[in-house]
């Protein structure tokens, strides 16, 4: 290698070094990208894929799920057990308990798809941390449904179609939902 | 303030500041590199623990103190325990001749540049005997390549710092100094009428400084993604914090030292308001230094080992000797 | 400047009789010693240990222990119906689930002969060539970690962010989408999604070139990657290595050619061919194929055809007996299942052949005689990602 | 370099045709799955005697039986070229496509429970050509062993290994049949259908 073609090539790697000092530079006085977790939150798009929950029916204030158990079946990891029974005067089952195994469940939406009478859907709350298991474990749909219902009795009719897509903040919900501010809020 | 004329008296109290500025220095220079890091990266860092996270070197430091220092079964327990210290040392021991104003030096030694260079030495055996001792293999590897890489670059970190003295005549930092007064141009850096080079001799002696520091891109011996934390890997609390204030201190110390042999030292760039402005000037070239050493880690990845060996023997050393020559026949000639 | 380094890197003069060698053994009998490097070390990306007989910072043999995250997804595979399966496949690979995804759904459908409409095979096409972006953005920034700069992943990631907000958007999850289905797609596109990906297309290409400027021309990167690591193309073929390590190693290799899939024949894209074999030339086959990626994306979009998005699936899905394979190039390489039915319900067997693998099984034989830091230097540049070698 | 599937089909049948007729299992590997799996439940000793005629007997449906070496529609299997050797032949059927310049795809085994046999599944990909090959034995439930073809493909170390975790499938030949993917001290086999956890 000559002298030439050395220095060349040591100018020009030094050049380089300056090169990416300058890019460096140019980042650093721009604007941070990073949201800062609990004071600010991000607002889920509508397509967001959380636990599953039940559907309140705007129309009736219930589930619409006939507990035809679909769902169960569809299921990859065994995570929904379900329970329903006939009421009188009714055509179809009601579902009476719903529970799921969200340490289990991959949130693949199987159940989702597959379910007849569009009786379940995600849920938005992706801020799902508690300190018992069995908030997980034994996740009560139905109970997290009546904390819906409730709600939806107190502003029924006006506002039931909008109170049906708020996220659930339940007292079993507590640990889930209550502590951190809601999906879609978010902080100046 | 007659008490103030007082010999012990006086080094005393330069010793307790000495102290308190490479505390404060090496905290909050973590501080600094982090939220630096932060600010390349585009993201806020260290923001929680007090207004604006300033208080994040207290919460670090408190957790450092919290932890157990474990000594590994087997390990030369005494050699591993110094080891910390034998690094910290010498860097405090330095600055006690760096002047950081016009009067504000602790020890204006006749040979003060000697003396910064003997301790600085010292380090590498500490970060040698520190690896050695945590009979750890990737410590081991890491304490070889410490070696390796020290020696290396001591050699063209000397030559220029003899390049700076055929031009300064001097070892006394505070006389370096003097010799640099008046407009910017008349610092070391730009004096190209005596060496042409003199910018090139610049960014040797940074370059050198990096190496000798194992700063990034030349951290070979920490190299988290080769040898876990390298010499450090076995140490825990205080004793991981104390190599990690050192390394601060040592970054602290090597930018005094280019502040003073190039850029001037407490001189003002405008010729005046140097006086009592001093130690402003002084800090703020140091930090402007500093903050390219965390500028350009935050930038590169790490050199190949190889390479930066070839760095130094290849490039910076025959770059050196050369500068060294050039300067004596431009002296002879001038 | 790559020849000065030479004189000191392996198989060199200054080496002689260096450690690497038989020659070695005579000259410091003694001297190895065993390095462990992981499972849980910062470079081994996960749980990877690599066993390493060390000479100093010589590396005699380095034989890579896998298995610390083995899941069984093959067994898995025959417990379950087709179906339920399905999200199993994005979670081998999880940076490039689509991809995976894909070859399992497209194995179920070659066999059930299922046909899926144009329009879902096109969205199929621009999901997976974004989650190949992703997927490559992921490695290089872990690549740059591994090498000690910092800055590169978090840029990438930023990147990489705005990709799983459109696939967010798009189907609800971020990494293990789920997203296609037996015959078709789980849901359509939006405009959200469409307009997003015309966005990101545009935006990508300056950032391309700041990637570029920032570390590809980078001289530490260079000298890092530059004549390191060789894999021959013959090595490569030997251990079945594919994706970007054999075209890294100069054979133009790519499924999305070699075995047209899904509606791949139709884009114009180049599978970028590094001859060089070394580290850097698969970093570069890698940094081009997010530009290829990019180009097929925006002719996908421009060709988008209208029409649903799920074809004509029976309700329990019975596949004829026999065997089926179906590969696809997943971000890493080859990825292919073989699937065999026995006419039931639930698949008789599932075979993964997942590129990362055959990628890292070449490790042992290729790392020898390298000194560690480049060792690791080309284990990034294989881009490993350890469920998906231990599934 | 870039070989025909007529090349293949020669070289293979060459191979075959030498020793297959000695006694060799020849059964296509393709359609007798869906009977042979019905009689799972049936004591093995019944589908051992004659495989093949147990096959034709049971599924009157299924396409006669193919030849051994026989080309493939690529768009309807995913491979161009499906050739069932004899146990003792695998490492020459590896040799033939490492002349061809064919690369390992992967080695895996499938439990033919019901046959009592295991089936060897040797999967190539060429990478310059559009050609995919599988090369597929079968081998006895009770003594799975067959030759590895190690020294053809080095790559093919780790795909036996992983075999051999699954299937209990020995190659002889292999020097370091350990457990690979499971725990070290694993003396199970997962993947065989009589296994339970």
């Amino acid at each position: 290698m000559s002298l030439s073609t050395a220095i060349r090539d040591v100018a020009g790697g030094f050049k380089s070094l300056l090169v990416g000092m300058r890019i460096t530079l140019g980042q650093a006085i721009k604007p941070s990208i990073t949201v800062q977790y609990p004071h600010q939150t991000l607002k889920m798009p509508a397509r967001f894929r959380g636990h599953v929950k039940l559907v309140l029916d705007p129309e009736t204030g219930k589930s619409r799920c006939t507990a035809c158990g679909l769902c169960v079946k569809a299921c990859p990891s065994d995570c929904i057990e379900l329970d329903g029974i006939k009421r009188e005067g009714e055509k179809k089952k009601s579902v009476t308990e719903y529970e799921l195994d969200f340490t289990k469940c991959s949130l693949c939406g199987s159940c989702v798809d597959v379910c007849p009478s569009d009786a379940i859907e995600y849920s938005k709350d992706y801020n799902v941390v508690s300190l018992n298991r069995e908030d997980f474990s034994h996740m009560d749909l139905v109970k997290r449904l009546e904390a819906e219902a409730e709600i939806w009795r107190k502003h029924h009719p006006p506002q039931a179609a909008a109170v049906a897509t708020t996220p659930v903040t339940a007292p079993a919900a507590l640990a889930t939902g209550a502590k951190t501010p809601s999906p879609g809020q978010k902080a100046p | 303030m007659s008490f103030l004329t007082l010999e012990p008296i006086r080094l005393l109290l330069y010793l307790v500041g000495v102290c308190a500025f490479v505390g404060a220095n090496a905290a909050y220079l973590v501080l600094a590199e982090r939220k630096g890091a932060g600010r390349i990266q585009r993201r806020p860092g260290p923001n929680e623990a007090g207004y604006a996270g300033l208080l994040q070197p207290v919460a670090d430091g408190i957790k450092l103190l919290a932890k157990q220092i474990m000594v590994p079964p087997g390990t030369d327990a005494l050699l591993f325990r110094a080891a910390p210290l034998m690094v910290m040392a010498p860097s405090l021991m330095c600055l006690a001749v760096i002047p950081f104003g016009a009067n504000l030096v602790a020890r204006d030694l006749n040979i003060g540049l000697l003396l910064v260079f003997s301790f600085g030495s010292i380090n590498v055996m500490a970060l040698m005997l520190g690896g050695w001792a945590s009979r750890n293999k990737f410590a081991i590897i890491s304490s070889a390549r410490v070696v390796s890489q020290n020696v290396a670059y001591e050699i063209p970190m000397l030559l220029v710092v003899i390049t700076m003295l055929m031009v300064t005549g001097t070892m006394n930092l505070n006389e370096i100094i003097h010799q640099q007064a008046g407009w910017f141009w008349n610092w070391n850096v730009f004096k190209v009428w005596v060496n042409p080079l003199m910018p090139v001799t610049f960014v040797i002696f940074f370059i050198c400084m990096l190496a000798e520091t194992n700063r990034a891109p030349f951290d070979m011996a920490e190299a988290e993604s080769e040898l876990v934390a390298g010499a450090f890997t076995e140490y825990g609390g205080m004793g991981f914090g104390v190599f990690f204030m050192a390394e601060y201190a040592n970054i602290v110390v090597g930018c005094c030292l280019a502040t003073i042999l190039f850029l001037g030292g407490w001189q003002s760039p405008f010729g005046a308001l140097s006086g009592v402005l001093g130690p402003l000037w002084f800090l703020l070239k140091m930090y402007a230094l500093i903050f390219t050493v965390i500028w350009i880690r935050w930038t590169f990845p790490r050199t190949q080992f190889y390479s930066l060996l070839n760095l130094s023997w290849k490039i910076l050393i025959p770059l050196s000797l050369f500068t060294l020559v050039l300067t004596g026949v431009m002296i002879k000639i001038i | 400047m790559i020849a000065q380094k030479d004189s000191i890197s392996p198989g060199s003069s200054l080496r002689a009789g260096g450690p690497a060698g038989p020659e070695a053994d005579q000259h410091c009998p003694n001297e190895t010693f065993v390095l462990n490097l992981g499972p849980q070390h910062p470079a081994a990306h996960g749980v990877l240990r690599v066993l390493m007989t060390m000479d100093g910072e010589w590396i005699k043999r380095a034989e890579p222990v896998i298995g610390y995250i083995h899941r069984m997804h093959e067994k898995m595979g025959e417990n379950r119906t087709w179906a339920k399966f399905l999200p199993n496949t994005s979670r081998i690979d999880y940076l490039s689930a689509m991809h995976y995804t894909h070859a399992f759904v497209g194995a179920v459908e070659r066999a059930a002969k299922i046909e899926v409409p144009p329009r879902a095979e096109y969205i199929r096409v621009i999901t997976s060539e974004l989650n190949r972006i992703s997927s490559h953005m992921v490695w290089w920034g872990a690549l740059l970690l591994d090498l000690g700069g910092f800055t590169p992943i978090l840029y990438a990631f930023d990147d990489r962010e705005k990709i799983l907000d459109l696939l967010e958007g798009l189907c609800g999850a971020r990494l293990t989408y789920c997203y296609y289905r037996f015959g078709g797609l789980y849901n359509d596109v939006d405009d959200t999604f469409l307009n997003g990906t015309r966005e990101f297309v545009q935006h990508m290409q300056p950032r391309l070139k700041m990637y570029r400027d920032l570390v590809t021309d980078n001289i530490i990167l260079r000298k890092r990657l530059t004549a390191i690591g060789g894999i021959s193309a013959e090595l490569c073929r030997k251990y079945g290595a594919t994706g970007p390590v054999i075209r890294g190693s100069g054979v133009a290799y790519d499924v999305r050619r070699a075995e047209p899939y899904s509606v791949y024949s139709r884009f114009e894209f180049k599978i970028p061919v590094y001859p060089e074999s070394d580290s850097m030339a698969r970093y570069l086959v890698r940094m081009d194929e997010m530009e290829q990626s990019l180009r097929i994306i925006g002719q996908a979009l421009d060709q988008l055809p209208e029409g649903p998005v799920m074809g004509k699936v029976p309700r329990v899905l019975k596949l004829p007996p026999g065997d089926t394979c179906y590969a696809v190039e997943a971000a890493r390489g080859r990825f292919m299942v073989r699937i065999v039915s026995d006419g039931k319900e639930v698949p008789y067997r599932v075979k993964l052949r997942t590129p990362s693998f055959s990628n890292l099984s070449l490790y042992e034989e290729a790392s020898k005689g390298m000194i560690l830091p480049d060792a690791l230097a080309m284990m990034g540049s294989l881009d490993l990602v350890i469920p998906d070698i231990d599934r | 370099m870039n070989p025909s599937l007529e090349q293949l089909t020669e070289q293979f049948t060459g191979l075959v045709g030498a020793n297959g007729p000695a006694g060799t299992p020849i059964v296509a590997g393709l359609a007798e799955a869906g009977p042979g799996s019905a009689t799972a439940a049936t004591p093995v000793g019944a589908a051992v005697a004659a495989p093949a005629a147990a096959t034709g007997a049971l599924a009157p449906a299924a396409p006669p039986p193919l030849s051994p070496v026989q080309t493939v529609n690529h768009a309807l299997k995913g491979y161009d070229f499906d050739a069932t050797v004899a146990p003792d032949q695998v490492a020459a059927a590896a040799g033939i496509l490492d002349a061809s310049g064919f690369s390992l795809d992967t080695v895996t085994g499938v439990d033919w429970i019901a046959q009592d046999q295991m089936e060897v599944v040797y999967d190539y990909f060429h990478p310059t050509a559009p050609l995919r090959a599988v090369v597929r034995t079968r081998i006895p439930r009770a003594n799975p062993e067959l030759p590895t073809i190690l020294h053809v493909f080095p790559g093919a170390n780790w795909h036996e290994r992983e075999t051999h975790d699954f299937f209990g499938i020995r190659f002889l030949g292999h020097p370091n049949l350990k457990p690979f993917l499971l725990p070290e001290d694993a003396d199970f086999h997962p993947l065989r259908k009589d296994y339970q956890p």
